[in-house]
């Protein structure tokens, strides 16, 4: 096996030639491009399950990676050393795992989508931007160095543009849309201020070189504008993930993204979009380290996770409290990478991608069951449902094991994960007085989560239907291949066993054919930026040399740390782990007692913190602030002031007000030309002209012949003269 | 006999009579008239003297242009007699003094 | 002077012997004189031969149209009513000679003599032979177009200074036509003179022929063409049916001639007909191969030296039958545009300009870059000897 | 003996001719008084061996010029017959009267004096030479135009095209309404 | 001196054959002058291709090939002097391509058509003269010359105020010109004195610094007369460009020329002002441009900044579009700054990417206008001018999409690989102004996408409802476009190839000084 453009170009190849070849049939056989786009899926997701299969199962090394380029075009040589700019594929396991992800949610996701969508007038468009959007995510996963990932990057912006403002018809799609490409627009620029300092100090922006230019000290000793260089290329590239990833505070964006069709939701919120941010600040550990900025970042988590969270206890519609959720899980992730629990925070991005696609599509599949016939859509909010588990019970299934598994209950997978997150954190608060604040806050965050996520199952599933009309036109749910068999696959993966051998992911646990079985911690290992130093190139198409890292994989209890060390963090874990489990069940509680036995009001506790509440309503204030005021106030204002400067003072006065000089030097010349050219020059000549006309105009006879006899008499004086 | 003076004065005599039909005529065609024996002898002087004085062909180009010339000349001059004539039924030439005005 | 009939003569023996004698009897050198003499008396020859040329000129034109229009045609005055030419020149001579009162008496009686000497002017050119031209000038041809027009100012003064409307629009229209037919036919002809080099008509003979496929008429494409335009614009030039537009009987009575009576009347109508003669004389020269004898017959050394005929016979042989070759092919001609003038009706006025301007010159026009093509792309080598090279060289090969 | 034969009888003609174009008061008569004294000049360019001039004198001038100009007077004739002008001041006769002829002889009597002592100057400056034998000139003209005066030539063409033109515009018939105006 | 081609020859006088016949075809023969305008230009861009495919892209410089050197006016050594490299070829290569699509979309024009396109070739001839001329003087002649026909056809052809903008174009760029004219005889001038030994205008001659340690008398103050004259070719090429502060012709002119010669105007003319100081003011005062270099590049950030917001207050599209112009030709002038190898070949491969970009945008905003005739987006009453058009031209608003997003440099499409290798350069020589540029980026997508939403999403308002999608015409010259803008995204070497060995040996002559 040979990792060649034969065997993983088709990943992304698949669904980008679907795309194309989509992008033009659409209009003629939507039904077609449709099932083009399902089975070119399939097929790349066939693939990544082999790759997956090559790394995890086969290779089983933490230090297995591929990595392939050619010369994307080159300028020829500066100072003597060629410019080219390449593109490639890396692959490692952490890719391999997250190509699974992506192609699997992917798959799911479309082919939820063609029940879901199947009665839009523009069933089909809807596959050809899936299809690119994969396509872009899954070129990310691929990408060897920060130049392509921007690419792709910039891609998925593009699809998510296309993706939420699908109903163009409505104005708060636009709205939307502008509003998600802008936002995270902010972060690429400065993404891209980050790769241009990383491409002009080291001349490459490759993975692999980075790392082994942060290993050799490549960037020791400059600065950028006052600040290592280091530093403010680790704050640049973490700014694109904030972008990205709807971190504080350019989180705004991805609660509007809900304006997509639900299917698109669950795309950008889990497999595609967000987890890019997360994606890239995980390759980018290294660099982060070494900026040094790794507190910022989990401070920056921590408010997130918090905040959203805070927001989401309060929101009606189902989809909002489930993008608040994404905001807030995100928010653990970055925590984790700020913590340094750099396995943990990629596990909970793979968990987290598993349960919120299909806690997403539950909720579409709730969406697209209730259909108010009143105003002929489909109905979203809370309020109006309620005890719909007898009528669709294979969708509640789903949607609880979900809840558990973000709520943190045991055996489930996001407890695996998001336990282990909070654990480190814990443990680097007991170290640094500094991260207690992170900690605290992700663990007031996990109540949180619980309890809103529990008061959505309630309001939803549960109690009396408060609408009965809605609840009487909803037909009992039936099983389908296209909309409750994707929501119990991707139930099935829900649970912790998948990724964990033990409760707390800790432990080991037997795993069909595998060596060491706790393959998640064992394999995904952050890496090592020593060993990049020895690092060569490899050309597109030539051998991998994979054998120069090749060492296999055994699980190592304590994680490179000394005994002592491994004793003191397995015990925080344990207490963390154990946190957690409370926290959860007394989220839980809170939320039976409010919603299922009414016992304690909520209209209480908002009355009772009503400034919060209102902050809350108004989701901390933050739209307000960037749009009535930094954009209308201040931008837009300034827009107009300059173009009115521009147009009405600069061109208006000073540029066609040369035209004054002008005129002054006119009206001198006038006088002059007036006054004394013509009247003394001129008219003197005319009068004395006149004097001569009296004289010639006798001459003047008009007569052909008297003239021709002047003319001959000249010629003749001429000739005398001559001769 | 055939010399170079004898064609000068040939030449000198046309010249003479085609100023004199210039200045004496009052028709404009018979002006004309005159300016073709002035041509005439102004080509006549050129191939006299290129075939006696320079013994090369150059005077003949010169005579051959003056008689293009006097073709065009005829022609526009013609035209614009005619012209006159359409519009002040006269061909005097005293009646041609518009320049006057 | 350029070589001429007298450098003919002055070959032979007996002229030598001639002006010998001549210069022993006046004492001074005579040959000056002689040549003189010799060519005066052939110009008087040439002269009077083409008036006969001319007067049964009239006689043909009877005779043939009679022919045409199955009549007998004159046939009482000598055999075949041969002589009823000299009767009409008598009966011309004795009528009355009446200049109308109100005529310009100097030009009534100078127009027909403009005609009659412009076309007799034309003959010092006529290549009759290689010998018997009265002169071989260097620019014939451009000769032959400058006097010929002496004709036009001869038919114009005829037509104004009769005074009278329907000789006033005959002139007019004669003059304007042949100004206009100039064009296509000088352009026709600088289309010969482009291949052949030459503007003297001995050098244009010389360069064709004396079978069909070595004279101008089949040398190329555009020649082909230009010997039609050349023939149609030189009947249109000669007046000739159906371009008589300037002697119309239907319209002007008799034309710019309306007025005229006896003699000069007849000078109008030889001239004419020697015109034509003169015209169809210059197509065959110019494309006909003019006296040039099939197989070389006509030549010295093949009489001389082949036939063993003697030397003075032989070359008197040889001019005749030039002559015979050239009266011919301009009879043959000269037959055809009677023909035409009993086949065709008459043009109008503004067909006949349109004719002129908008097919003829344009036609001739565009013969004339591609003779000039032709000069440059084959050397001026006609279609056949190209055909026969071409063969030559797939047989052959080089 | 031939050659001074047609210089005497071609100098005649052209003297003759061009006198008689003075004295003439009858426009037409004029105009063929022309004609024989251009015919007279192309007899002498042939006594000064140059014959392609004479011919183009020939072409030119009797072929063109003097038929157009017999036409222009055709066309004008008859008109000249008012005796007063637009003012009603009484206007010279076409031909001129004495008057003109007395003036434009003192004119002509200048000029000429000038330009005889020009020529007399000229005369005595160089040698009057003697006449080469003849030899053609149509080949030597033919290369001379197309080299060393080939611009001249294109100009002389357009100028040709010009006056083609030019003359044809000009004399164009107008229509009824721009005569009026 | 003479190559062995003529093509450069056969590619300038084309359009004026073009012209000559134009001038011949009646007036009424209205498709005949059409069909041959079209003709001619398809024969200009054929001619392109031809020289590209001749193009040796190894080597730098002007290529001996092509070269066509005459000697035009004796006495003063000025020069017919033709020649080609990679820094002239894209640019030849996008004229002939945006002149074959303008003569398409010019087809609906009605008024004096023989007259438009004769002048339309003309302006073509014009603008290939300017891009070919290795003589100063030949390329001052072409640069004026070029302003008639584009004088005629925005105040004959333009909108409601289009005599002002006409002569507000020509004025402006006039006073410009007289600048580079003194700067010019100036030069000729001082060109004896150097090793040259001759008075020249030839530019290679010129170029490579030999003017450096001149000095020259003004008004009784001593000027390095590189510096002196650098600043009023500067002008005069900046006028062009256009750069803050002689930009304000630009949103005159683009707003009141017909669609065609708006695009021309983006897509051509403003490229011969960046190409004039790679071609002329870089080579030939390469001290002067050095010291001024941050100077150019401070200047390049105003208009990037400047230029973006003054777009975003726009509420006619044509305007928006004509200040992004300003915005984009920025980033070219901080390329230029830059002076290496990444920030030159970015500005040459921007001015060829933004010739098709904002070409496509003009063109689009064109096709709106033949069907609205207005272009507002909020009406100075302040309705809407348009709305839910993407809903009403599907097919339209995914071209305009693909323009849209092009221009604003979304990777993938031409716009980026260019603004990328700029930022790549300007980032080594100040990064300061690269952080503030970046955010040039950033309101360059902020306006587009406003305009866009403002525009394409929403309900279909009822004076839309009868606006027809685009026709095949329309497809047709705005599909190369697209093509080029995604392949040139996707795969720039084939631009990148041809300029990368010319632009080198420029970098490496500016790195001397």
């Amino acid at each position: 096996m040979d990792y060649t453009i034969g065997n993983i170009a088709p990943i992304i190849l698949l669904p980008f030639a679907a795309f194309v070849i989509n992008a033009f049939i659409v209009k003629k056989v939507p039904k077609f491009a449709v099932g083009l786009g399902c089975i070119t899926m399939f097929a790349s997701f066939c693939y990544a399950c082999r790759v997956f299969k090559d790394f995890v199962f086969v290779t089983y090394s933490a230090d297995y990676y591929v990595h392939k380029v050619f010369t994307w075009f080159d300028l020829g040589l500066i100072n003597g050393k060629p410019f080219n700019v390449d593109m490639g594929i890396y692959l490692d396991n952490m890719s391999a795992v997250l190509l699974l992800m992506v192609t699997g949610c992917a798959l799911i996701i479309h082919i939820f989508s063609t029940f879901y969508m199947e009665h839009d007038a523009r069933f089909g468009s809807f596959f050809v931007y899936l299809s690119l959007f994969t396509a872009a995510m899954i070129g990310l996963v691929l990408s060897e160095n920060l130049l392509s990932v921007f690419v792709f990057w910039e891609l998925m912006g593009f699809c998510s543009y296309s993706l939420i403002g699908f109903y163009y018809e409505k104005e708060g799609a636009g709205n939307a849309s502008m509003k998600a490409f802008m936002t995270t627009r902010v972060g690429d620029v400065f993404f891209l201020v980050g790769i241009l300092a990383i491409w002009s100090t080291i001349g490459s922006t490759s993975f692999v070189d980075i790392y082994a230019a942060i290993a050799s000290g490549a960037f020791n000793d400059l600065t950028v504008v006052g600040i290592p260089l280091v530093t403010f290329s680790a704050i640049s590239i973490f700014l694109g993930t904030i972008g990205k990833s709807a971190q504080f505070p350019l989180q705004v964006w991805l609660p509007d993204a809900m304006w997509g069709p639900t299917p698109c939701s669950a795309l950008i919120h889990a497999a595609t979009m967000v987890a890019a941010g997360v994606y890239l600040s995980l390759r980018m550990y290294p660099l982060m380290e070494a900026g040094g900025i790794t507190t910022v970042i989990a401070y920056i988590g921590g408010i997130t996770a918090f905040g959203a969270a805070t927001i989401a206890l309060i929101q009606t519609d189902i989809k909002a409290v489930l993008a608040y959720s994404t905001i807030s899980q995100l928010g653990y992730m970055v925590l984790g990478i700020g913590v340094g629990a750099y396995n943990a925070a990629f596990m909970h991005l793979i968990t987290h991608a598993v349960f919120k696609a299909c806690l997403f599509l539950s909720a579409g599949s709730v969406i697209h069951s209730l259909h108010d016939h009143h105003t002929d859509g489909h109905v979203q909010e809370m309020p109006r449902m309620g005890g719909l588990r007898k009528k669709m019970p294979f969708t509640f299934i789903a949607m609880l094991c979900c809840t558990f598994a973000i709520a943190g209950f045991p055996f489930f997978s996001g407890f695996v994960s998001k336990d282990r997150i909070l654990g480190d954190a814990l443990l680097q608060a007991l170290d640094h007085k500094t991260m207690i604040a992170p900690a605290v806050l992700g663990f007031i965050a996990a109540l949180l989560t619980a309890f809103y996520m529990f008061r959505m199952m309630f309001l939803t599933f549960y109690g009396e239907p408060r609408d009965k009309e809605l609840y009487e036109h909803t037909d009992v749910e039936t099983l389908s291949w296209n909309r409750n068999v994707p929501l119990l696959i991707l139930t099935v993966f829900t649970l912790g066993f998948w990724y964990s051998g033990s409760l707390t992911g800790q432990g080991l646990v037997k795993f069909p054919g595998v060596e060491h079985k706790e393959w998640f911690s064992t394999l995904i290992k952050k890496p090592d930026v020593e060993k990049f130093t020895k690092y060569k190139r490899e050309a597109w198409g030539s051998t991998d040399s994979r054998d120069q890292f090749f060492e296999k994989a055994h699980y190592d209890a304590n994680h490179g740390m000394t005994e002592a060390q491994a004793h003191h963090a397995h015990h925080v874990h344990h207490i963390g782990a154990i946190m957690s489990i409370i926290i959860a069940f007394f989220g839980f509680f809170i939320a039976y007692m409010m919603y299922i036995k009414k016992a304690w009001s909520p209209g209480w506790w908002s009355s009772k913190l009503s400034p919060w509440y209102r902050a809350l309503q108004s989701k901390y204030f933050f739209d307000d602030l960037y749009i009535k005021v930094i954009i209308q106030k201040g931008l837009l204002g300034m827009n107009n002031f300059l173009a009115w400067i521009d147009m009405g003072i600069y061109d208006r006065y000073i540029v066609d007000g040369t035209e004054v000089i002008n005129r002054f030097a006119y009206r001198v010349s006038n006088w002059f030309d007036n006054k004394i050219v013509d009247t003394v020059g001129v008219d003197g000549t005319g009068a004395s002209v006149r004097l001569f006309n009296v004289v010639l105009r006798t001459i003047q006879s008009g007569k052909i012949q008297f003239y021709f006899m002047i003319l001959v008499v000249v010629l003749v004086s001429y000739i005398w003269t001559l001769v | 006999m055939i010399s170079l003076p004898s064609f000068l004065a040939i030449s000198f005599i046309l010249f003479v009579s085609g100023l004199v039909v210039m200045i004496a005529k009052k028709n404009i065609i018979a002006i004309l008239l005159g300016v073709e024996l002035i041509l005439n002898s102004a080509a006549l002087n050129f191939a006299a003297y290129t075939r006696f004085v320079n013994q090369n062909l150059d005077g003949h180009i010169m005579s051959l242009f003056i008689i293009i010339i006097a073709a065009a000349e005829a022609a526009v001059g013609l035209a614009i007699v005619i012209r006159f004539f359409q519009i002040r039924e006269s061909i005097h030439i005293d009646d041609a003094t518009q320049l006057l005005q | 002077m350029n070589s001429s009939v007298v450098s003919f003569f002055a070959e032979a023996p007996p002229y030598q012997m001639a002006v010998a004698k001549l210069t022993e009897i006046l004492g001074f050198d005579s040959s000056v004189l002689m040549a003189f003499v010799t060519f005066f008396l052939a110009s008087f020859v040439v002269v009077n031969v083409m008036a006969l040329v001319g007067g049964l000129g009239t006689y043909a034109e009877r005779k043939i149209s009679a022919d045409l229009q199955m009549r007998l045609g004159p046939n009482r005055v000598g055999p075949f009513g041969l002589l009823q030419f000299l009767a009409d020149g008598v009966k011309m001579i004795l009528k009355e000679d009446i200049i109308p009162r109100d005529a310009d008496r100097f030009l009534f009686i100078i127009a027909p003599l403009f005609c009659l000497g412009g076309v007799f002017a034309t003959l010092a050119v006529l290549p009759f032979s290689s010998g018997f031209t009265l002169t071989h000038l260097n620019i014939g041809v451009f000769y032959l177009l400058g006097v010929s027009s002496l004709v036009g100012v001869g038919i114009f003064l005829g037509g104004f200074s009769s005074n009278s409307k329907w000789s006033m629009l005959g002139g007019m229209r004669g003059a304007s036509q042949i100004i206009s037919y100039e064009v296509p036919v000088t352009l026709s002809i600088i289309t010969i003179v482009i291949l052949s080099g030459s503007l003297a008509f001995d050098k244009v003979i010389g360069i064709q022929g004396g079978l069909p496929h070595q004279w101008f008429f089949l040398h190329n494409p555009f020649t082909l063409i230009s010997f039609f335009v050349f023939f149609i614009s030189a009947l249109a030039e000669t007046n000739r049916a159906p371009f008589d537009l300037p002697e119309a009987e239907s319209e002007l009575v008799s034309g710019y001639h309306t007025e005229y009576t006896g003699m000069r009347f007849a000078f109008f109508a030889l001239a004419e007909y020697i015109e034509v003669f003169v015209v169809c004389g210059v197509a065959v020269a110019l494309y006909l191969g003019g006296y040039q004898v099939p197989f070389h017959l006509s030549e010295l050394h093949f009489l001389h030296d082949t036939l063993g005929v003697p030397m003075a016979p032989a070359r008197m042989l040889g001019q005749i039958l030039e002559i015979g070759s050239f009266v011919t092919k301009t009879i043959a001609l000269y037959y055809v545009v009677i023909w035409i003038r009993w086949t065709l009706p008459r043009l109008r006025v503004d067909q006949l300009m349109t004719l002129c301007w908008k097919y003829l010159t344009p036609i001739s026009l565009f013969n004339l870059v591609g003779a000039a093509f032709w000069m440059w792309a084959f050397k001026g080598e006609s279609v056949w000897t190209l055909l026969a090279n071409l063969t030559n060289s797939v047989g052959g090969g080089h | 003996m031939f050659d001074n034969f047609i210089f005497l009888s071609s100098a005649a003609l052209a003297i003759g001719g061009a006198l008689s174009v003075v004295v003439s008061t009858n426009l037409m008569h004029s105009c063929i008084y022309l004609l024989m004294s251009l015919i007279g000049v192309s007899g002498l360019y042939v006594t000064l061996s140059a014959d392609f001039l004479a011919a183009t004198q020939l072409v030119v001038y009797v072929g063109g010029v003097v038929i157009l100009m017999l036409f222009a007077i055709m066309l004008t004739a008859g008109s000249d017959n008012k005796t007063v002008n637009r003012f009603g001041i009484v206007k010279i006769p076409p031909m001129g009267n004495l008057k003109t002829y007395i003036m434009s002889l003192l004119t002509a009597g200048v000029m000429g004096c000038s330009v005889l002592k020009m020529i007399m100057n000229i005369n005595q400056t160089t040698k009057l030479g003697e006449l080469p034998p003849y030899s053609t000139t149509v080949e030597q003209i033919g290369t001379l135009l197309v080299t060393d005066h080939v611009l001249a030539f294109e100009i002389s063409s357009v100028l040709l095209l010009g006056a083609l033109v030019g003359a044809a515009v000009i004399a164009r018939p107008r229509l009824e309404n721009e005569v009026t105006k | 001196m003479n190559g062995s081609s003529n093509l450069l020859n056969w590619i300038l006088w084309m359009p004026i054959i073009g012209v000559l016949g134009v001038l011949f075809i009646p007036k009424a023969k209205e498709n005949l002058i059409r069909f041959w305008s079209l003709f001619n230009t398809v024969i200009s861009l054929a001619i392109s291709v031809v020289l590209y495919m001749k193009f040796d892209q190894t080597v730098p410089g002007m290529q001996a090939f092509f070269n066509v050197d005459y000697m035009w006016i004796k006495q003063f050594n000025i020069h017919y002097h033709l020649g080609i490299d990679g820094i002239s070829l894209p640019m030849i290569l996008l004229t002939s391509l945006l002149f074959t699509i303008c003569i398409l979309s010019s087809w609906t024009i009605k008024k004096s058509v023989k007259g438009y396109f004769a002048l339309f070739l003309f302006l073509q001839g014009s603008i290939y003269g300017v891009f070919l001329s290795l003589d100063f003087f030949l390329f001052y002649v072409f640069w004026e010359v070029m302003l008639i026909p584009m004088f005629f056809l925005i105040g004959i052809w333009g909108g409601e105020n289009r005599e002002y903008a006409a002569v507000k174009f020509f004025l402006y760029t006039f006073f410009g010109s007289i600048l580079m004219l003194v700067g010019m005889i100036a030069l000729y001038h001082a060109s004896a004195g150097t090793d040259l030994g001759v008075n020249t205008f030839d530019i290679l001659a010129l170029s490579g610094g030999k003017f450096q340690s001149l000095n020259m008398e003004l008004f009784g103050y001593t000027f390095s007369f590189s510096k002196l004259f650098f600043v009023f070719m500067f002008i005069g090429f900046a006028i062009k460009v256009p750069v803050f502060p002689f930009h304000t012709w630009l949103p005159h002119a683009h707003v009141q020329a017909p669609t065609a010669i708006s695009v021309v105007l983006a897509g051509v003319l403003l490229k011969m002002g960046t190409y004039g100081f790679l071609r002329i003011a870089f080579p030939i005062f390469p001290a002067a441009s050095v010291y001024f270099a941050n100077c150019i590049a401070w200047l390049g950030l105003v208009n990037i900044i400047y230029g973006a917001l003054c777009a975003m207050a726009q509420s006619d599209v044509k305007k928006l579009i004509a200040y992004s112009s300003v915005s984009h030709m920025g980033f070219v002038m901080l390329g230029l700054a830059a002076m290496s190898i990444q920030g030159m070949n970015g500005a040459v491969l921007q001015m060829f990417n933004h010739g098709t970009s904002t070409a496509m945008l003009f063109l689009l905003i064109g096709i709106l206008y033949e069907r609205s005739h207005h272009r507002w987006i909020i009406r100075p009453d302040g309705t809407k001018g348009f709305g839910g058009l993407y809903t009403q031209l599907p097919k339209y608003t995914i071209i305009f999409i693909i323009a849209m997003f092009a221009s604003m440099g979304l990777p993938g499409l031409s716009g980026f690989i260019s603004e990328a290798l700029i930022f790549l350069g300007i980032f080594e020589f100040n990064k300061t102004i690269t952080v503030l540029a970046l955010f040039g980026l950033l309101i360059g997508a902020a306006y587009l996408l406003w305009m866009f939403k403002r525009m394409f999403f929403g309900e279909v308002i009822e004076e839309c409802k009868a606006y027809t999608d685009v026709n095949a015409r329309e497809v047709l010259y705005m599909s190369p476009l697209c093509v080029a803008v995604i392949l040139f995204g996707i795969w720039p070497s084939p631009v990148l190839n041809i300029m990368k060995a010319s632009v080198g040996q420029l970098v490496s002559l500016m790195s001397q000084f």
